[in-house]
This record gives structure tokens, C-alpha cells and sequence, in this order.
């Protein structure tokens, strides 16, 4: 199950995305640097989170001008699962992948907390062994984690099944407290919180089983698939 | 930035000659007090250093453990008040970019940062907030942007620093013991300096750092860029791992002009080098310049000629600008040159090593009674003062700060802040519980007892998590220490905190000095910053929550020891009484009695008695599991006690555990057998916090109510004017 | 061929938040003494030196580029060019 | 009493670094095909509305609140301060 972790000059969750895929989840994940192409093998992609290119301009716009996000686009269109996490999540609005935008939180400062997430769509490579509506303890640490779309949008997601996990709670000021979206055809999909960080029980204070899924959808669905 | 006159005529009979422009920049600059510790290096000698984990190499700038299994961990502490002071975003974020760089210096990987906070009184002073929430914002841009957790700290407010900032920041690293870089060159290896191109900004800004802060007007200021750094940690850990590092050292305080000589100085060798080389941002800087500037972010690494290639790609991969600036020779001189010509050409012992100083010192005048008691009007009803307390600046939940700090990047943190020590888990299975402590309320009173009760505050958290102390870093923050009072302060904290290591056996690895710190209104309070780390073998204390019907005990004896007390300071606003003493045969039975609790099993928490006092410790615990308690004063383990020195005395050593009515009676045989001062206290139910005596409640707080002041009070603090 | 300054100032669309400003103006100057006062926008703001042969190509050069590079993010925000002779 | 407008515009001192204008020249324009742009700089900007007698009350009064209310660093920062009618 070869599934590649895309690095960025400044991408910080890259090592710890890779230790949860490779030796919690025992995939064959490795690391793509930035400036290569993508390898042709990949049965999935995920874009850590981080601070690609110190979040100058804006969060993720920097890096999703990199070669290697035309690479991505690519398999994305063949429907391989991709991930976005966090400032992975920024690079795929950033990049046409995915719809809205990601703004400043209400608060204007970085957040680091845990919260609680509700499954909307489970449908998708990595939310297919949930129930609908089933909870998520799981950490945000961002600074620009405010998803926005305009009304309009808002309904074609919500027509389209593009919402993929909404906030408990209000958190940073989202729309619709929307945390994670997905693309029409739901294999690309971009969420703000960390589930690497939530997904072993020794740094989970609270249960790691409900982020555990996230990896197990896509193990479910890349066997599948094989 | 120049010398003093004495230091001059020194200068010129070492050298036998008029000093060089240049020569004359580079030793002031490495005989400040920043770079040279000439007032304190012969005092510092005291601390004991070794011990059985930790491991001594030439030129580290860090503090290393081995913590087993071909593991080690490195640790260091640095501040940097002045720059903060003038600029708080700036100077605390570059306070953190400099201690990580230490930690890389040694091979390892930043994996840890804590940072320690402390500004005049928010409440009042809207300077103070200023400072405060940027130096905030600084720590977590830089910290964040790096991927380096922030998973601990302190925040304090105190008059003393009105005008002023103290920005200390403590930095853990973690690696493999064959990866420590050996710190070793031989003729004809290059020096290449790494990273951003060198600048005007931060020019003087260790001799600033050793100059009281008279103006504003110092353009010592350094801009901060967490990006470039990050690409740094990242290209100097693959050519470790490719092993292309001979020797290496960052750039700090006194830039070029100190990480030469002392490289050269700890290895034994010369440097010959050419400014013209180096990278610069601007075209026209006068190579003196270049010789001292403090531009963040480079590092000097001494490689050979065939490594350098393969350096030079990695720099390349990570586009980070990197120049060869010279070469290591082996008369043991720092040889300087332009456009082929020599600038400085000067013995590394000379510029390396200061002549120290024995300042005189005095005890101050102002302890003489400063002990004497004071005995304040007794309450029937405490509750108000309580919840005066519990949105008190010093004592109210951090929340605000630690929330803007990502503490979990890494996925190593397993105790999160926001209770004692934070616990970090390691590759080997083990686990790592960090804290830093300091409390210049108390150090002031008496800077003895003071300095010593911040190094067994910051150990009664370590043990709070079940982890054994095994390192402790210092960080001794100042005034003038050509003022002999103040002097004094300094060399009594310094040889309390020596018998504490001693005695306890938890060696220093590593620490900092940093005198001058004055404000517009004269000096600080004595400030020493306490940093300890301790290893858990097995497992961390699993922090449960607590329920109705859990009980509490509180091991260790309450005093008559309410000097430099929150309560004395914030509620009666009075400076002095008797502060509080660590008993050290008692500190070591408690510690050794919670480390057994832990490692059997029994509790569901553990929480040290600190600010505040037993009052606000229990009203912790009440708000964090959001359940009351009952606590009679009578049954508090201590004699004949003032309701309100039982509450909010801060004596040392006590410790609040939690457990399963069911483990009573193993818990309380364990104790015994250990001989400590204990007592259950209360039991956990209803909706309210209490304390009682003779069955009436001298406190009661709805547990709903406290909590929500506690934790808001801070954001509203700076939020609003 | 001359030196051009071009400022590229990006701000908010009309009708989307911008929670900066309303915190500088309701947290800090409104509780001060400045009554007056009645509404703050943040925006940010590029100055570029570009090589063109005339200040209007330059204008149009850095017009092409952000929208090409995304400087800004037309979901949310509008640009406003202005290009200076160096 | 009128309304103006008036913009404060925040940027590092001359000599001092701009990290984000030389990583956006760099890693962004420079990278694609517009080799003719060779500097940005970064500044900030707040747009102030406010009720004063005169233009240049409004632009002395924004002053004054940046000065007091230290919404720029005098020890990194520059600021420009223009006032227009609303
Ligand atoms: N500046 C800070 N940065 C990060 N964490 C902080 C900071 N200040 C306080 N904390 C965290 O808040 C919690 C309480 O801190 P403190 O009141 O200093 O504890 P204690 O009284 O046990 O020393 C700890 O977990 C501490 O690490
Ligand atoms: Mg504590």
C-alpha cells in the first residue's frame, strides 16, 4: 500500500504523518519532496500540515504553484485518494482541488485544542468505515483554519455531499462550522484538524478508535481497490 | 561597543600592540557579559556537573543525557530579555530561534520548547500588556512555524518589571548518541558559514544584552524568520546523518566574532577567514560590521573539502545560501582578512577568555527585617478573596498563552500542558516530563530559599508525573552585578541551588547567565529560572478524571510561611514575612513516596502545591474535573496554623494526590512505610468548592463559577483595556 | 526600459468579515478615547520593482502576475494596482 | 465635521529584513517566468474612517492613536499616513 507524503519546504507533520501511516497502520508510506514527480506507483497521497513556505502571502498558495501539485491534480482526476491535512488542506483550496477558502480564525490567533468533529459524509476513501454522524475527538492547531464559502457554494456542497465533517462546536468561525470538505467526486478530500495526532491511545486523552478510522477507511478502500 | 579602559590596556599588553579596529570590535564583543560570563564564570564552578547519564564533549552549547538504549537528550536555556523589552515579537521569537539552534549544534533534533514569561502588572500598566501579548505571539510564530512543540511554561506579573520583559525559552532535543556531532577539525578543513545573509540588524546586541536598558533608541533589533530556520534543522540533520559535520556551532550572541574564537578555542586550533566571503544582505556593510553582527539564523560548520560538495547540496535541496569563509590553520589564531589583507590576527585564548572578575558583594539592606511577619485581619468568609485570587494574573489558568503554542506536533506529547510537568514519550519506550519554575516574589524575600524552593517546585512537578529528576538547567537573571547587593543575591541563589544538586544529586547540565536586567525604576527582583528533566522508565501517570466520591490526601507539612505568598502580595499588597524553606530530608521522603504511588498504580493524580497555596491547588483540581470537594482545615497535616496560613501558604514539598476511595488502605500503608507527613483531607462530591473549620465553611465557591473566572480571566486581561 | 514601483494592495471583498479590523477598532481604539473613529480595514500591501519599458506595462505586467500567482485570492479579496515611477 | 479616510500603511524600517516579500519574490514570481520583477517589499495597512474637522486633523489624529496605542513598532516599523476625503 504505497502512499506518498508530499514535503514542502516547511510542511512540520510530514515524520508524523509517516510513523502513524507506516507503523501504527503498517502502509508503505514515502516521502516526495517537493521539487520531484510524483512517483507512479502511489496507491494515495497526503499533504501534511505545517507552514509550507513559512505561510508567506497566504497559507498553502506558495506551494500549490509546485510542479508537483500539477502531478496531483493528475491522479486526483484518476481517483486516487488524496488527503489534505491542515496546511495540506490550504494547499488544495489553494489549488483549485478543493472549493472555498481558508481564513484567519474569528479569534485571529492560532488555536491549539481539542474538539469534536461529526462525520456528514461517509462516503469517502477516508470516512467509509464510519456511521453518519458519528463523533470525533481530534486536535486543530492552526492559525488560518476559518473555512469560508459563499452561500451559493455552500448549497452545491451541501447538495453535492461535499461536506465531510462539520465542528461540534462554533471553533474558529467557519461557515456552517464546516471542518473538512471533499471534491464532487469525493476521492479528495481536505480536512483541518490532525487525525495523525489523535489516532495512537498513548497521546490521545480521550479515544484514538474514531481518528484510528480515518486510516482504516483507506486501508478498506485501497484493498479494495487492489 | 567598546572596552572599558582597563580592558583596553589588558588587551594591549596580551597582544603586545595596538589593537585593530576590527580586533578591538571582536573582543568586545566576546568580552561582554553575555559572551564572556567574566562576573560569574569563577561562581558558576560550584554547580556540580556530572553525573552518571550525562555526557561531556568540548564546545556544546547544550546539555546532554544519555537517557539509554543508544538514546541521549539534549536541553539548554536561554533568555532574551533586553531585545524583548524593546521589541516583544521580535526578541521572543528570536530568543526561541537561537536556544533551538543550540540544541542542533550538539546533532540532535528540537523536539521540546517551554518558555518562561514575566512582565510588570498587566492590570494596570498598558505598556506591560503590550510586551506581554506580543512576546506571546513572538513564541508561538516561531515555535509553531518550526513544528517544534511549545508543551510548557510560565507567566508571571510582577511591578518589578514595569518597562521590562524577561523572555526565558528552554529547548529539548533527542537523538541518537552516534549522532552527537564529536566537535573535532584538522589543518585544512573548511569553515562555511550557513544560512541567512549576514545583516546590519542586531548589531551590538550582546554588548546591548550586558548594558542596562537605557533608551529605546538601540537599533540592536533582529527580525525573525522561523521559515529559514526550519530549513536549517532540516539540512543540518541530513548532512549529520550523512555525516559531513566535523564541528559545529551556531551563531548567537556577538555573531561571527564569538562563534569563531570559541570554536577555535574549544578545539584547539586557529581560523583563518575572509569577511569578503561572507553572505550579506546589504552590499555595503564595513567588514567590522560583518564581524559582529547578530543576524539570526546561521550556523558555522567545519567540514573537509570532499564533504563539502555533498553539504553544498543539501544546502542547495533546501535553498539556503552557504559560503566557505575560510579554513582551520594551527597556530591558535583567529587570523581575519579583507580583499586579502589582514584585519585581526589575535590569539583565540586571548579573545576567548575574559579575564574574570571577583566583584565584590554585600548582603543588601533591605533583607534585614524583611522576614519579620506580618499577621493580616482574619475572615470568617474567604470565598471572596478566593475568586479575587483565581482571576488573579498570576495564579488565573494560562490557557490564553499555552492555547496559542502548538503543543502537540512531533505526536510526543502525552501530558499536555495545563497541569504540572509535560510529558513527552521518547523512541526507546521511555518518557521524558520536563518543567521550568522560577518565582522572584520569593527569591526577593530571601534569594536562598527562593532560588532553591523554584528548583524543587519545578522537581515536585517532574514527580508529579512519576518521572525521576535527572538534569537541571538554571537560568540566573539579575540586575547591575557591580551593585554588591545585588551581587550578593546572585552568589546565595547560586549556592542554595548547588546544595540542592548536590544534595538531591541531580547534576546542572547547562544554563545561563544573564545580569544587567534594569528597568527605568532600577533593578529586578532576583530571577532565577529553574529548568528540570526527569525520565519515567515505564509509564507516565495517567491523569484520570476525577469523580464524586474520589478522595484526596495531601502529603507534606503546611507552614507559617506565607512571605512572598500571592496571597501577602496580590490581596494585602505587603512585600515580606517568612518565605518559604524546602526542608530537604522531607522533600526527598515526599518526592520518593509520590514516584512509589505512581509506580504502583494507586492514584488517579497528582498535583504539587504551589501559587496560592492549598486553596487554590484544590480548587485546580475541582475545576479541571469540574466536581466540588470538602476540605476541613483542621485535618491539614502542619501545627497551629491561621486559617488563612493553612490555605494560602506556599510552603515547599506538598503534594495533592487523587484516588479511588477503594486504594485507601494500600495508599496509606505505602505512605506510612515511607514515613511522610500525610492525611486525607477530603472527598470529592457536590458542586461547590469548601473548606471548613470547626464544620463551617470558611470558603464556598460554586466549582461553575470559579472555573469560568479562572479560565477567562487572563484573555480578558489582555483583551481588554 | 526603467524601474517601476507597482503597490499591489489586497483587501477584503465588501461583505466579508474582517475580524482584524473589528478588533483593532472595538478592542483598541474604541476603548480608548478616539470616539471618532468609525471603521478600520486591514489589507495588505506588495510593492514591487519590476524592469518595463513604460509604467502602464509595468502596472499591467503585475496585474498578470497576480492574478496568475494568486497574490490574491479573488474568492474573498480584491486588488488595487498602482504603479509609481522608481 | 466630515468623514475621511485615512491609510496607514506599516513597513519595516529601511535595512531591515522583509523575510516574506523575499520569500514570495523568490519561491513564487521568481519560480515562474516573470524574471523582471526584482524586489517586494511587504507593508500593512489599516484603512481608518473617522470624524474630523479637516483633512489633516483626521490624518493628525491617526497618528497620534498609532503612537499611543503602539500599533506599530517605531523600533521596526515605519508607517505612512495619508488622508483623503471619504
Ligand atoms: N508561557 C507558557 N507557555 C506554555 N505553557 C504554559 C505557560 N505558562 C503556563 N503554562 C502551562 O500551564 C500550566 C500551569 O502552569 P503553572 O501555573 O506555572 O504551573 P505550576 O504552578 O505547576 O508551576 C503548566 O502546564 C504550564 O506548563
Ligand atoms: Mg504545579
Amino acid at each position: 500500500m504505497n502512499v506518498g507524503v508530499v514535503v514542502f519546504p516547511g510542511s512540520n507533520c510530514d515524520r508524523d504523518m509517516f510513523h502513524v501511516l507506516s507503523d501504527v497502520f503498517h502502509m508503505t508510506p514515502q516521502y516526495c519532496w517537493h521539487d520531484k514527480p510524483l512517483p507512479e506507483n502511489l496507491d494515495a497521497v497526503v499533504l501534511p500540515g505545517g507552514f509550507s513556505y513559512g505561510d508567506r502571502l497566504r497559507a498553502g498558495v506558495i506551494a500549490a504553484h509546485s510542479p508537483i501539485i500539477q502531478d496531483v491534480k493528475k491522479i486526483a482526476e484518476k481517483g486516487i485518494p488524496i488527503l489534505g491535512v491542515c496546511n495540506g488542506f490550504q494547499i488544495l483550496v489553494e489549488s483549485g482541488l478543493l472549493p472555498g477558502v481558508l481564513l484567519k480564525n474569528d479569534s485571529l490567533n492560532f488555536m491549539c485544542e481539542w474538539t469534536n468533529l461529526t462525520v456528514e459524509n461517509n462516503k469517502t476513501p477516508f470516512t467509509n468505515k464510519f456511521e453518519l454522524n458519528e463523533k470525533i475527538p481530534i486536535p486543530i492547531a492552526n492559525g488560518d483554519g476559518r473555512y469560508f464559502v459563499d452561500d451559493e457554494t455552500l448549497k452545491q456542497l451541501e447538495r453535492k455531499n461535499q461536506i465531510v465533517f462539520k465542528y461540534d462546536q462554533v471553533v474558529n468561525g467557519s461557515s456552517n462550522q464546516i471542518a473538512g470538505v471533499c471534491n464532487e467526486d469525493g476521492n479528495v478530500v481536505g480536512m483541518m484538524p490532525h487525525p495523525e495526532r489523535a489516532a495512537e491511545p498513548e497521546i490521545n486523552p480521550h479515544d484514538n478508535k474514531p481518528s484510528s478510522l480515518i486510516f482504516e477507511s483507506l486501508l478498506q478502500k485501497i484493498g479494495a481497490n487492489n | 561597543m567598546s572596552l572599558e579602559p582597563h580592558e583596553l590596556e589588558e588587551l594591549k599588553l596580551k597582544i603586545g600592540r595596538d589593537p585593530t579596529s576590527t580586533e578591538l570590535q571582536i573582543v568586545a564583543a566576546e568580552w561582554s557579559e553575555h559572551c564572556s560570563y567574566k562576573s560569574s564564570k569563577k561562581h558558576l564552578k560550584i554547580l556540580p556537573m556530572d553525573g552518571p547519564l550525562v555526557i561531556n564533549e568540548k564546545g556544546y552549547d547544550s546539555g546532554v543525557l544519555d537517557v539509554g538504549d543508544g538514546y541521549v537528550v539534549t536541553a539548554h536555556i536561554e533568555s532574551h530579555n533586553h531585545p524583548s523589552a524593546v521589541e516583544p515579537y521580535g526578541g521572543a521569537a528570536t530568543g526561541v530561534g537561537g536556544v533551538i539552534r543550540d540544541i542542533l549544534s550538539a546533532g540532535t533534533r528540537p523536539i521540546a520548547l517551554l518558555d518562561g514569561l514575566r512582565f510588570g502588572d498587566i492590570e494596570k500598566d498598558q505598556h506591560a500588556k503590550w510586551l506581554f501579548k506580543n512576546a506571546v505571539k513572538g513564541v508561538a510564530d516561531y515555535g509553531n512555524c518550526l513544528g517544534i512543540p511549545t508543551i510548557g511554561g510560565e507567566v508571571e506579573f510582577d511591578e518589578c518589571y514595569a518597562n521590562y520583559a524577561m523572555v526565558d525559552v528552554a529547548a529539548i532535543g533527542f537523538g541518537k548518541k552516534e549522532n552527537l556531532i564529536k566537535n573535532h577539525a584538522k589543518k585544512g578543513d573548511l569553515v562555511v558559514l550557513m544560512g541567512g545573509a549576514t545583516g546590519r540588524d542586531g548589531i551590538g546586541g550582546s554588548q546591548f544584552a550586558s548594558d542596562s536598558l537605557e533608551s529605546e533608541n538601540r537599533s540592536a533589533v533582529q527580525i525573525p524568520d522561523p521559515f529559514i530556520e526550519k530549513l536549517i534543522i532540516e539540512a543540518i540533520l541530513e548532512a549529520r546523518n550523512e555525516k559531513l559535520i566535523h564541528a559545529m556551532k551556531d551563531l548567537g550572541g556577538g555573531g561571527l566574532s564569538c562563534a569563531v574564537s570559541e570554536t577555535a578555542d574549544a578545539l584547539d586550533i586557529g581560523i583563518e577567514m575572509d569577511v569578503d566571503n561572507v553572505h550579506t544582505r546589504e552590499s555595503d556593510m564595513h567588514s567590522d560590521e560583518i564581524m559582529v553582527s547578530e543576524s539570526q539564523e546561521r550556523m558555522l560548520i567545519i567540514t573537509d573539502s570532499v564533504k563539502l560538495v555533498k553539504f553544498q547540496d543539501i544546502c542547495n535541496k533546501f535553498r539556503i545560501e552557504c559560503s566557505v569563509i575560510g579554513h582551520v590553520t594551527f597556530d591558535s589564531k583567529m587570523h581575519v582578512k579583507k580583499d586579502g589583507k589582514t584585519i585581526a590576527n589575535i590569539s583565540t585564548d586571548i579573545v576567548a577568555n575574559a579575564t574574570l572578575l571577583d566583584l565584590p558583594s554585600k548582603k543588601p539592606k533591605y533583607l534585614e527585617n524583611i522576614e519579620e511577619k506580618k499577621s493580616f485581619p482574619v475572615l470568617s468568609d474567604y470565598s471572596e478573596i478566593m475568586l479575587k485570587l483565581l482571576a488573579s494574573p498570576n495564579i488565573a489558568s494560562k490557557i490564553w498563552v499555552y492555547g496559542q503554542y502548538d503543543h502537540e506536533v512531533g505526536i510526543r506529547t502525552v501530558v499536555k500542558p495545563g497541569y504540572d510537568a509535560s510529558v513527552l514519550r521518547l523512541d526507546n519506550g521511555k518518557f521524558l516530563s520536563i518543567k521550568i519554575d522560577g518565582n522572584p516574589k520569593q527569591c526577593y524575600i530571601n534569594p536562598r530559599e527562593g532560588a532553591i524552593g523554584c528548583f524543587e517546585e519545578a522537581c515536585r512537578n517532574v514527580v508529579c508525573t512519576g518521572a525521576k529528576p535527572i538534569g537541571m538547567l538554571d537560568h540566573l537573571q539579575f540586575g547591575n552585578p557591580k551593585d554588591p547587593e545585588i551581587f550578593w543575591t546572585f552568589l546565595e541563589s547560586l549556592k542554595g541551588l548547588t546544595d540542592f544538586a548536590k544534595d538531591f544529586e541531580i547534576p546542572c547540565i547547562g544554563g545561563k547567565v544573564s545580569l544587567y536586567n534594569e528597568t527605568p525604576k532600577g533593578s529586578i527582583k532576583p530571577t532565577p529560572v529553574i529548568g528540570v528533566i526527569g525520565l519515567i522508565d515505564k509509564k507516565p501517570l495517567r491523569i484520570q478524571k476525577i469523580n464524586s466520591g474520589d478522595c484526596l490526601i495531601m502529603i507534606g507539612n503546611t507552614k507559617d510561611e506565607l512571605g512572598g505568598s500571592e496571597y501577602s502580595e496580590y490581596i494585602h499588597k505587603f512585600i515580606g514575612g517568612k518565605c518559604p524553606a524546602v526542608d530537604f530530608s522531607e522533600s526527598k521522603k515526599n518526592m520518593n513516596a509520590v514516584l512509589e504511588l505512581v509506580e504502583n498504580e494507586l492514584i488517579k493524580s497528582a498535583h504539587d502545591c504551589s501559587k496560592g497555596g492549598l486553596a487554590v491547588a484544590v480548587s485546580e483540581l475541582c475545576m479541571t474535573n469540574l466536581v466540588g470537594c470538602t476540605v476541613p482545615l483542621d485535618d491539614v497535616p502542619g501545627d497551629n496554623l491561621a486559617s488563612d496560613e493553612i490555605l494560602f501558604s506556599e510552603s515547599h514539598s506538598r503534594y495533592l494526590v487523587t484516588f479511588e476511595k477503594k486504594n485507601i488502605q494500600n495508599l496509606e500503608e505505602l505512605l506510612k512505610k515511607h514515613n511522610v507527613s500525610f492525611k486525607t483531607i477530603g472527598e470529592f462530591g457536590g458542586e461547590s468548592i469548601q473548606f471548613t473549620t470547626d464544620s463551617k465553611p470558611v470558603i464556598d465557591l460554586s466549582v461553575d463559577k470559579a472555573q469560568k473566572t479562572w479560565l477567562n480571566s487572563l484573555k480578558e486581561m489582555v483583551m481588554h483595556a | 526600459m526603467g524601474n517601476y514601483r507597482v503597490h499591489v494592495t489586497i483587501e477584503n471583498k465588501p461583505g466579508i468579515s474582517d475580524p482584524e479590523g473589528k478588533t483593532i477598532l472595538n478592542d483598541l481604539v474604541l476603548k480608548g478615547t478616539h470616539q471618532n473613529v468609525s471603521k478600520i480595514n486591514t489589507a495588505k500591501m506588495l510593492k514591487f520593482t519590476i524592469t518595463e519599458n513604460t509604467k502602464e506595462s509595468a502596472q499591467s505586467k503585475v496585474q498578470e502576475i497576480c492574478d496568475e500567482l494568486r497574490i490574491y485570492n479573488p474568492m474573498v479579496s480584491v486588488v488595487t494596482i498602482d504603479a509609481f515611477d522608481a
